[in-house]
């Protein structure tokens, strides 16, 4: 370990702000970017399902 | 041998179908380890490896910025190949790896360039100073933005991958090109170039960790593409039975 | 024979709309003259700036002439008739640059040791801004025909013509700017210039076939 | 045997457009000396058509054969667009698509055929949009093609006008092209009909 408390952990010795920001803005980018790619994936799967229940119903 | 293999390959994974079993089937096993390997190599970095005696604890931004930095590149190489494939094979899954590549590949620019930038502040003491490595990444994000930008504005969605093949074709030869003209006016106004990652990560303990991060950075990138790539497949082939039958049964 | 044909009608569309030629070099004229009053007249200030603000103007003169290069083919329904004639494409698609840069980017070349010279670089260095910009002017306007004719089916081409091309732009603009600055300071200017020249070679080779390639997936193949 | 006067086969042409399906399972053998006439409503996907036949539009399915690989120098293709570029005089925009084309013949000869004497040297922006046509059929009267593919040919054309290019398309296919054009005049007696209707094609020989 090479910090004596999870305070120094936090603290980074007063570099803390820089490192901690870095990983947030990384982790907010990359979950964002993997929410995107779900959602459209069940966006997508929706459409087709309403388009094939709307097709059924013409038939 | 090895070109059957090779062809039955090219051809298996060329057919739409076949990729959207084989992601579906990769998927539930690549995704958690894809983040085990990033998040073990991340916790490792940060927690356990020793701190600089020169740069303190800033410098275990590394541990996201090469990651974020290598995928991003790699990303764009990988465009240059499909665009290829999709403008002189015109094979659809190219097409389909033009539309999921791009925006993962984008996003790891932005944060290599975010985490390089505060990096820089307490190491250099500014924000941005236009050196050489910055500088193509910028590039390369303003290049991510060209193919990502093209393929929306297109309507046909065949065209527009295509359009956004060729573009990154030029894009892959350019952004080497970028690297040593960018390079080149470095030498010119510093002397030689400054290292930012130079020495630093030669000491053992911090090398295992930047690997395991990395390689936990592309596995969640292939994650990314091949969930973007099956729904774009389940987009194309929509007319088709087979993606029919698969929205009917309400495939997970 | 099908290249001399279309070099000679390419000149003569563009001698008869004459706003064409005109346009770019107003463009290139007006940009540079902007910079003196934004930034500050002092000559040393202007001679430290010039390679760069010489080197920009031109490539953005450049870049927006390309910008409806195609798209008059495309209407007039012109381009189809290139995309379908025996000849290969690429043949009448470096005539067409070829012919659009000798009426824009060739008058650039022509009137920048004048601006040079307002924005008080020293007379010893005009030629080198003159061949910089002989070297570097068909580069862009083959690169900026790559864009041109990926974004020809579309009505704003414009910006985004821009957003794909300008990225592009870059290591051209750097050694170009570069030429001259190298000059200026009375560094090795051969060394310089035969990197632009290089990228010349480059872009000259391959850029037309790119060229006709977007064509053909513009119009839908 | 090889049947040396076949031209085009198409198999099961298949074909979508901004999000549906423009056409299906279109098929056809057509030969040299025979008249195509392709009719269809608006948005039936005529002009599609004929741009997949000339190479103009690469995404279909299904398969589309010309007799020979040098299919290209034997083609007269007159798109939906006259092809007419504004700045020039006829007489040059005809010139010029001779050299494209490697097609010989006398323009001034064929721009009289077509009515337009007198008019050779009038800058085509000058011109009415039946006059442009008329410089773009006048290719018609050059050297002749083996394969004729027009797409409305017979727009903003006046009745003689009509008639005349009747008798230049008829003369052609008689001299060995394959014509194929869209329309909804009929040529004439012997025309071979593909209708394009709900994303179905027949084919009424």
């Amino acid at each position: 370990m090479a910090f004596e408390s999870f305070a120094d952990f936090l603290a980074m010795g007063k570099h803390g702000f820089y490192v901690w920001s870095a990983y947030g803005i990384s982790a907010f980018l990359v979950i964002t970017s993997m929410v995107l790619a779900l959602r459209g994936q069940g966006r997508v799967r929706q459409t087709l399902a309403r388009q094939q229940r709307r097709a059924e119903v013409d038939k | 041998m090895v070109w059957q293999t090779i062809k039955r390959w090219y051809h298996m994974l060329g057919s739409p179908r076949y990729f959207h079993t084989f992601s579906s089937r990769v998927l539930p096993w690549l995704t958690p380890i894809a983040l085990i390997t990033l998040v073990t190599g991340l916790v490792w970095g940060l927690v356990f490896a020793p701190s600089d005696y020169q740069q303190g604890n800033s410098y275990r931004i590394i541990f996201i910025h090469v990651p974020a930095s290598s995928g991003a590149l790699m990303g764009y190489m990988a465009l240059g190949v499909s665009g290829l494939v999709a403008v002189v094979w015109r094979m659809k899954m190219a097409e389909v790896m033009l539309k999921a590549i791009a925006p993962f590949g984008a996003a790891l620019a932005a944060i290599s360039l975010i985490t390089g930038s505060l990096w820089g502040k307490p190491t250099w003491g500014t924000y941005w100073q236009w050196d050489a490595r910055m500088t193509s990444m910028l590039i390369l994000l303003f290049m991510y933005v060209g193919v990502i930008a093209l393929q929306n504005v297109i309507r046909e969605p065949r065209q527009a991958a295509r359009a956004a093949g060729l573009l990154a074709i030029v894009g892959v030869i350019n952004v080497v090109i970028v690297k040593y003209s960018v390079e080149w006016v470095q030498t010119l106004h510093q002397g030689s170039t400054l290292k930012l990652f130079g020495e630093s990560t030669i000491n053992p303990a911090m090398k295992y960790p930047l690997l395991i991060s990395m390689l936990g950075m592309w596995l969640l990138y292939a994650v990314n593409v091949l969930v973007r790539a099956r729904t774009e497949v389940e987009w194309r082939e929509r007319r088709s039975k087979w993606v029919q039958t698969l929205i009917r049964k309400g495939d997970q | 024979m099908a290249f001399r044909a279309a070099l000679s009608r390419e000149l003569l569309v563009l001698w008869r709309s004459p706003a064409e030629i005109i346009n770019p070099l107003f463009f290139f004229v007006m940009v540079i003259s902007l910079f003196p009053l934004a930034i500050s007249p002092r000559p040393e200030t202007l001679a430290l700036i010039a390679p760069g603000v010489l080197w920009v103007a031109a490539l953005l003169a450049v870049m927006l002439s390309l910008d409806g290069l195609f798209r008059r083919d495309q209407e007039s329904g012109v381009l189809e008739q290139l995309l379908t004639s025996p000849v290969m494409t690429v043949v009448p698609v470096t005539a067409k640059l070829l012919a659009h840069w000798l009426l824009t980017g060739l008058p650039l070349v022509l009137v920048s040791p004048v601006l040079a010279h307002m924005l008080q670089l020293p007379d010893r260095v005009l030629g080198v801004v003159m061949l910089s910009l002989l070297l570097g002017t068909p580069a862009l306007t083959v690169i900026g025909a790559i864009g041109s004719a990926l974004t020809v089916g579309l009505n704003r081409g414009g910006i985004l013509l821009a957003v794909l091309v300008l990225p592009l732009y870059i290591p051209v603009l750097i050694f170009g700017a570069g030429v001259i600055r190298t000059a200026v300071e009375g560094g090795p200017v051969p060394g310089v210039l035969a990197i632009l020249g290089a990228l010349l070679a480059l872009t000259a080779s391959l850029g037309p076939l790119a060229v006709a390639a977007g064509l053909k997936i513009s119009s839908g193949n | 045997m090889s049947d040396t006067t076949l031209r085009l086969t198409l198999e099961q042409l298949q074909c979508e457009r901004d999000d549906r399906e423009l056409f299906r399972d279109v098929s056809l053998t057509a030969r040299a000396g025979e008249i195509w006439q392709i009719t269809g409503a608006n948005g039936a996907g005529k002009t599609t058509l004929l741009r997949i036949l000339v190479g103009l539009h690469g995404f279909y399915e299904g398969r589309r054969e010309w007799w020979d690989e040098s299919w290209r120098s034997e083609l007269l293709y007159l798109g939906h667009q006259p092809g007419v570029r504004e700045e020039l005089t006829p007489l040059e925009n005809l010139r010029f698509t001779c050299a494209l084309g490697a097609q010989s013949g006398d323009p001034m000869a064929a721009l009289s055929a077509v009515g337009l004497r007198g008019f050779e040297d009038v800058p085509a922006a000058h011109l009415s949009a039946g006059q442009k046509r008329r410089v773009a059929l006048a290719r018609l009267w050059l050297e002749r093609k083996g394969v004729w593919v027009l797409d409305e040919p017979y727009t903003a054309i006046d009745q003689d006008g009509v008639a005349q290019l009747d008798a230049q398309i008829q003369q052609a296919a008689d001299a060995g092209t394959l014509v194929l054009y869209t329309s909804h005049h009929q040529v004439g007696d012997g025309v071979r009909r593909l209708h394009l209707a709900k994303g179905r094609a027949e084919v009424r020989a």
